[in-house]
């Protein structure tokens, strides 16, 4: 499901892609899990124009992978096509993660809070759930590991951004301030960039803040659909930069050809 | 003596109660043929470890075989959720120990290195922790202060792996090398079971010993399993079938009696896994599912 | 150097390789370090005579290797010709020897106590030795994660034999008794092979005791050269047991035909 | 930007006292022509981690540039003892850590993967841990009561190996994959130079890139080295130079004056690193030691 935006010559996705691609610099390693289609097509966009050094790990695996387009599953084989080296999961992958030297993690989930904490066990108590989801899998470990965190959400409303998770499944701040620091956890989350907006982290509570609203997007719209307050920096809140032609050229035709980041859209 | 077993002799190695682990990763590279005769053979009590899955975790569950699941992740990814094992858990007639998934790999490798346990910083800060009191511990460094999670060791009965080529000596190999999280599981076992796309002469093994993933002593039985692995994919011969995770999910979620017959037309009910393709496409599925080589 | 056993068509490296080879069985998994000829030609035995499914990790990385001769190193790649598997050191291998999947670990030394520990690290003290020796490279490790030890010697002389052990750089039966087993370690030394006779342990105690002489040795000889008294055991100390025509046959054609074996009696 | 150095260049990287891991096990694939360009540059204070070495240990001794080694076996195996090595540790004029293969691996991957410690059973009962106060604990489990031994972090200025084939984007790979414990110091290293008996195209590592060893961005600099591993092997291609090894050896009995002319002449002292296997052999020498690929 195509969204457009409004006065651009683009769709929300295309919006996600180009400005999670432009948070990634060109000693970004990344490495992605299941149903990852915005942090993937933009891991690509990035090594495809300003950042070309960038590492992208295919499912965690393929090592500068370059598939001709993605398909059903971004943690699949499908898409190690192209790759200089596939890696072995247990010894090379957990040391490059549990090193640092994947640097870089995205993840999302069907809540988020105020300090990009995420859950993706449960709806309602763990042992009695209402809502049974698919489980953190390599979340808990590699939110903990990472240094640089990006939460994306394709759906910015009061059932994702919630003022309280039913289950931390991934570590973001935590609960803001100095824990992550204190759990000897390094970085913590950078960005979040979601359907409406994209918000940064107040240095020092950790608080989810406003850093640009995309086309079309007020303020008062994102605070109603976010179960807790988002903080608004001082100034003016800039729109949300719209992507080049040549970034949407890339992403369309090289990237991502038959469109499966629509798949976050569903 | 060969290792050589056949599908039925091979599951029949597994008694009811049993904990037993499950290789691949989501969609790929799982025992198939191995799990659908689990089915057959009614196996039940069985405690399942699969550390991400989907599709063995949920037909063990739709049929009644699992008493407890030890995952990770439990999804088909963007084409659904695991309906049945979602049901058994929200009407809690299964048990689910959800961990991570270094927490899992870090209690195997204690397992299968004889440590009381093995330091990561997983799960630091999450509540995965506390719902796993007795299988971790969060300790500190007592020189420098630095937190960790002590995970406690995870012993696995049986094991369970789809590899490609394997000799009558239990020699195995998964081409073009091991990728996925396998040869955790399988050194954390007592016992291990490859099904392999096929049996090869035991110089193929002698002439590129560099390719060899399992030495014959980590291996007990060796189960000829052609396509074994489908409807997931076995990298790089052939990809999984998405059709059949489609037409699953839609199955159901039309209700119970809609699935049920589902699940006997085209999992359950087949005698052999050959059946079992045929019943979901035969030799067209074959050839749509093969990939170039790559 | 070649030592002929009076009254018998053999050698002495050939009556320790024999006498080595018949104590492995089908079920022993082994690998080997460094200058290690007669534990490898007694394995390479083994497996062609009694014991045909023993695994055998040449320099603990070509498993069941099959080289057609030995050369000047057993730790090299030179004898991983016909192996199954080139196995990794940090991944494959210190997995099985942690895991005592690998259950067979034979070692020696310069320096050998009554409870088979040994020393190859230094002879006077370590921060000011009179003789610096090689190391004990994974001995310290391999001796207490391995359950069935064999300890070999080419030299039985009270240099070698000593009452106490100027450094213990591997595990024996430690201090003794239940020593090992209340540091939580599997097993622990089977039996001593030296260029004299046969040790093995005495169950309480932990400590060497006659199983068998080399022929023409006598009690007193090992005596006089050991540096502590070797327990006796009830009834007669047997003779060790001759190899037989079809072992000396295959061990001199098959598995040793360069008599590498030789290098051990320097 | 391509990460190809010439030796020179590359060696001029390592300051006058950094810790070097130097890759390798005994008389295989250890990075020579480096350590000889080491040697005539004349750095001086290295702390120089081999865990299992010989020659490179003894020549960087010898030459004076070492003030502290690390190892757990320092030797020739059956061809003799490291003469120059022995002797100093003797004298008192290097220190020597002397540990065990696996205390040091341990060691490694907790400085690798950011852990306050990895845990073994690797030394209980002998005199190592004695001798490693600081750098190991002997903690135990605070469930089982079950010991075993804390190895702290190792962390390497400065990882070097030696590899058959790179791309200058530092892509490398070891014929056929790695079978030594290199991984373990460039893991653990801060940066990593790797000597390379060829440099290929980046599409060899595309066309088959479950062979490639080390990812670009863990290596920071590709040095050519043909026969760069010489006198010691790079299996499968060529074997160690047992007659250099029996001379060495030779010489070093034979008196100060003796060795040092030896060590000028047929080590110290070419310029390059052909010219040093010349002084050695020369072609006939190269054809000598090749071996049929296996």
């Amino acid at each position: 499901m195509s969204v457009p935006i409004p006065g651009a010559d683009c769709t929300l996705d295309e919006l996600m892609v180009v400005t999670f691609s432009r948070a990634m610099s060109n000693d970004t390693r990344a490495f992605n899990g299941a149903v990852s289609y915005i942090p993937v097509c933009g891991y690509l966009l990035a090594r495809k124009t300003h950042a070309p050094d960038l590492v992208w790990a295919a499912s965690s695996i393929g090592i500068d992978a370059d598939p001709p387009a993605l398909g059903e599953s971004t943690l699949s084989d499908s898409i190690w096509e192209g790759s200089t080296m596939l890696s072995n999961s247990p010894f090379d992958f957990w040391t490059y993660a549990q090193g640092a030297i994947y640097n870089t993690f995205a993840f999302r989930g069907a809540q988020i809070d105020r300090y990009g904490n995420v859950n993706n066990t449960v709806i309602g108590s763990f042992d009695e759930p209402k809502v049974r989801l698919p489980g953190g899998g390599g979340m808990a470990d590699l939110s903990t590991m990472t240094p640089r965190i990006y939460i994306w959400s394709t759906t910015h409303n009061p059932r994702t951004f919630v003022d309280k998770l039913d289950f931390r499944s991934g570590m973001g701040w935590g609960n803001g301030g100095d824990h992550r620091a204190l759990l000897g956890l390094p970085g913590g989350p950078q960005l979040a960039i979601t359907s409406l907006c994209v918000m940064d982290f107040e240095p020092e509570s950790k608080r989810m803040r406003f850093k640009s609203l995309h086309p079309g997007v007020t303020v008062e719209m994102v605070q109603e659909a976010t179960g807790f307050e988002v903080l608004v920096p001082d100034g003016e809140i800039p729109t949300t930069d719209l992507p080049t032609a040549d970034e949407l050229r890339i992403l369309r035709v090289e990237v991502d050809p038959t469109a499966s980041r629509l798949r976050e859209f569903a | 003596m060969t290792k050589v077993r056949n599908l039925e002799d091979a599951v029949a190695m597994v008694p009811d109660g049993a904990t037993i682990a499950i290789g691949g990763l989501s969609m790929n590279a799982t025992p198939m043929a191995f799990v659908r005769e689990v089915i057959r053979q009614e196996k039940r009590d069985l405690e399942l470890l699969a550390i991400v899955n989907g599709m063995a975790i949920d037909w063990l569950v739709a049929a009644g075989c699992v008493r407890r699941v030890i995952a990770g992740l439990v999804s088909f990814e963007g084409l659904g959720l695991a309906p049945n094992f979602r049901r058994a858990v929200q009407a809690g007639t299964i048990e689910f120990e959800e961990s991570s998934e270094h927490i899992l790999i870090s209690r195997l490798q204690a397992a299968a290195r004889n440590l009381p346990f093995m330091p990561t910083k997983a799960g630091l800060g999450t509540d995965v922790l506390g719902i796993n009191k007795g299988r971790l511990r969060v300790d500190s460094d007592p020189d420098t202060g630095e937190q960790y999670v002590a995970a406690l060791p995870l012993p696995v009965d049986i094991a369970v792996v789809h590899v490609h080529e394997a000799d009558e000596h239990g020699n195995a190999r998964v081409n073009p090398k091991l990728i996925w999280m396998d040869s955790e599981v399988v050194n954390a076992a007592t016992t291990t079971i490859v099904t392999t796309e096929r049996i090869v002469p035991h110089r193929s093994f002698t002439a590129e010993p560099h390719r060899t993933t399992y030495p014959r002593f980590m291996v007990d039985a060796v189960v000829p399993a052609p396509w074994g692995a489908y409807p997931t994919s076995s990298f790089p011969e052939y990809t999984h079938d998405k059709s059949f995770y489609e037409e699953y999910v839609a199955a159901a979620g039309s209700g119970r009696e809609e699935f049920e017959l589902f699940f006997k037309n085209r999992v359950a009910g087949p005698a052999t896994h050959a059946e079992f393709i045929d019943a979901n496409g035969g030799a067209g599925k074959i050839i749509e599912i093969r990939r170039r080589t790559s």
